[in-house]
């Protein structure tokens, strides 16, 4: 059984590392946050599965700060696009 | 908001009552009932039920408990649905694609339910809400010819019977 | 090779490809998502070494406040990108900067295939003397206890890097406040989640912070959650960065060094020397002290995001 | 009882696994990011439930299983918003890729 979460947490690490391709193709970089957040719910179901099959203390811990942040990254980036549109710039010194 | 100027005080004092004991059971789900833990979580939950008020002021909104679940089948069911659907067109030999905007109106008023309502919607199979314009949601779907804006009105319809006001 | 070992040897690989890619990335964006990427790998790869308060603290950091900052300074980076493209190092620069990292890469493959085998530790006893202190996490006893006094000068660097920000202010606004993290009119989507979020992210930071004395977690991993928290407050700009002059920052940014300082000198009057612990009440002390050490860094991490202030103090 | 339950399991994450897989292909065959969009929002919050759910019977406490719960519901919360965040970003920017 042990085995098989190992090969799963693989194979989903695989297939996510695999979208990471998109961060190297793009084309925009709202496609490179998006493999980012792949990534993270990705990393989760591994790291689920890898603390299932090899007990260590406080990996659900590890878990819950990772989905607990989840979002940050791609809350920063929306945040951060099109910020010359004016409103965050205006107190920029400028 | 509507409703929060009249008879604050107990809508108020309950609503921080229902959050504090929902934040508790949170702490309990993550930390575990030891008895030496326990001061420290009723000190967490209230700090966090502080915050929650702070946040998202209560607007005397009650909760049908026999709808919420319904509503939470409905959409724990939309999203089996949806990760189907996704599947279906992306592992397809060829693309099914028919994407496109769609706009619907949105009968919530703006606040705290409206966008939890969004967040749920965006679970469903082939629609995500992308932009809200007055009272009404523009739509991205992955396929233009489903019914997205009639299944959002009867998703409305179930998600008002759950959260309803006074 | 057992499924185990594969899966190791694949993550190991996984992880350099990402950092090679993100070095070698040409747009500033994607090297920052690669590093957003590498971090959170890093927290499984920590997880296997069988350190999760390590992995705890690189998913705390790494997806909160160092995501945060990043994400942002790479997109203003983007902004203000062509200019500073134009200004491209000269060819020796780049010649001599990549054999000074080769010579820094090599220098640190010799000493760690010099290592002796098995490598020198004090884990053992570390585990000894755990009773002592009362309590049952060893990360946090090295830290609060035995190697206390790198713990605090590392909460006085803090201090000391929130100094450097805001010395990069114009005499202008000095006193004032920083820039607005988030932009005007945030979304619902973005309430919804500051809404939601934040009551939850208190009850999680509590929670590491408590357990941390038996289990993996602490002060530093549950003042990451916290600090994030706060930040997302800001970015939906329900509340403003504080001005730099707030007594109430001040104090907070001080406590956690001020009492560490203080429990220090305690020590040196009740039992004899400095970080002294009385028998009996070191996991009281050592939690106390963890406790304002929690709002420090939880006030410290969101004010360096913010910045030097940018607005003056009464406008 | 205990077979059945590792036969649960093994579905379960399977299935999880599936969801994933389809999600990144979606990622990478989707023709344009709006629809990509699509792709990773539902499906792999659909793979983290499965897996959830297949771990589910593995945990020591009912204490554990109620905390896998909650990081499903956390990152199924992050997912939505982030979707919808990440999506306005898109159209704001007139879809131009």
């Amino acid at each position: 059984m042990n085995e098989f979460l190992l090969c799963a947490a693989g194979f989903i690490l695989l297939t996510v590392a695999a979208g990471l391709f998109r961060v190297l193709r793009g084309p925009g970089d709202a496609d490179r946050m998006m493999a980012a957040q792949l990534l993270g719910t990705g990393g989760i179901a591994a790291l689920l599965l890898i603390a299932s099959a090899t007990p260590v203390a406080g990996v659900a811990d590890v878990a819950l700060g990772l989905a607990l942040l989840a979002a940050f990254a791609s809350v920063a980036f929306v945040n951060s696009v099109g910020a010359d549109d004016g409103q965050a710039r205006e107190a920029d010194g400028k | 908001m509507s409703g929060i100027e009249s008879g604050q005080t107990p809508n108020r004092a309950r609503a921080a009552g229902f959050r504090a004991a929902l934040f508790f059971a949170f702490w309990l789900a993550i930390s575990g009932w030891k008895a030496a833990d326990l001061p420290v979580g009723l000190m967490a939950a209230a700090a966090a039920t502080w915050a929650s008020l702070a946040l998202m002021p209560p607007t005397g909104a009650q909760v049908r408990p026999r709808a919420l679940a319904a509503l939470a089948l409905h959409f724990l069911r939309g999203s089996v649905v949806a990760g189907f659907d996704v599947a279906r067109r992306a592992l397809g030999r060829k693309l099914d694609l028919n994407p496109g905007f769609v706009t619907a109106p949105l009968r919530l008023p703006p606040g705290a339910a409206r966008d939890a309502f969004c967040a749920l919607a965006s679970l469903a199979p082939g629609s995500l809400p992308v932009e809200i314009d007055g009272d009404t949601v523009l739509i991205h779907c992955l396929d233009i010819k489903q019914p997205v804006a009639k299944n959002l009105a009867a998703q409305e319809t179930l998600f008002m019977r759950t959260f309803h006001d006074e | 090779m057992s499924v185990l070992q594969i899966l190791d040897v694949g993550l190991a690989l996984l992880v350099l490809a990402v950092a090679v890619w993100t070095i070698a990335a040409r747009e500033i964006f994607g090297a920052v998502v690669g590093y957003v990427a590498y971090g959170l790998l890093l927290s499984l790869v920590w997880i296997r070494l069988f350190a999760p308060d390590v992995a705890l603290t690189e998913a705390a950091i790494g997806s909160g406040v160092t995501g945060v900052l990043l994400v942002t300074s790479g997109a203003r980076l983007k902004g203000a990108g062509k200019a500073s493209a134009a200004a491209k190092p000269s060819l020796s620069l780049r010649l001599s900067a990549a054999a000074l990292s080769l010579l820094a890469a090599a220098a640190l493959a010799g000493v760690i295939l010099a290592l002796p085998d098995p490598g020198p530790t004090l884990a053992p006893e570390a585990r000894q003397h755990l009773a002592a202190t009362g309590l049952g996490n060893p990360v946090t006893a090295v830290l609060i206890a035995w190697r206390s006094f790198d713990t605090m000068l590392e909460k006085i660097v803090l201090a000391l890097a929130v100094v450097g920000v805001w010395s990069v202010a114009s005499d202008l606004y000095w006193g004032g406040a920083p820039a607005p993290l988030g932009r005007a009119n945030p979304q619902g989507a973005l309430l919804l989640l500051e809404q939601t979020l934040v009551p939850l992210g208190i009850l999680v930071g509590v929670h590491i912070f408590w357990v941390g004395a038996d289990a993996p977690g602490g002060a530093f991993q549950a003042g990451a959650i916290l600090a994030a928290m706060w930040m997302i407050v800001m970015i939906a700009r329900v509340s403003e960065p504080p001005p730099v002059n707030s007594r109430w920052l001040r104090l907070a940014l001080v406590a956690g060094p001020a009492v560490f300082i203080v429990a220090g000198l305690a020590g040196l009057g009740m039992a004899g020397y400095f970080f002294a612990y009385p028998d009996g009440f070191a996991k009281p002390i050592i939690l106390f002290i963890e406790a304002f050490m929690l709002l420090t860094i939880a006030a410290t991490l969101p004010v360096l995001v913010a910045g030097p202030p940018r607005r003056s103090f009464r406008p | 009882m205990s077979v059945a339950l590792d036969l649960f399991s093994i579905v379960a994450i399977a299935a999880g696994a599936f969801f994933f897989f389809a999600g990144s292909v979606g990622l990478l065959r989707f023709p344009d990011s709006l629809t990509r969009l699509h792709a990773l929002s539902k499906a792999d919050n659909l793979g983290l439930g499965l897996v959830v759910l297949g771990l589910l019977p593995r945990v020591a406490s009912l204490l554990d299983a109620l905390k896998l719960v909650a990081i499903w519901a956390l990152v199924l919360l992050s997912g939505a918003a982030s979707a919808q965040l990440i999506g306005r970003a898109l159209r704001r920017r007139g879809g131009d890729e």
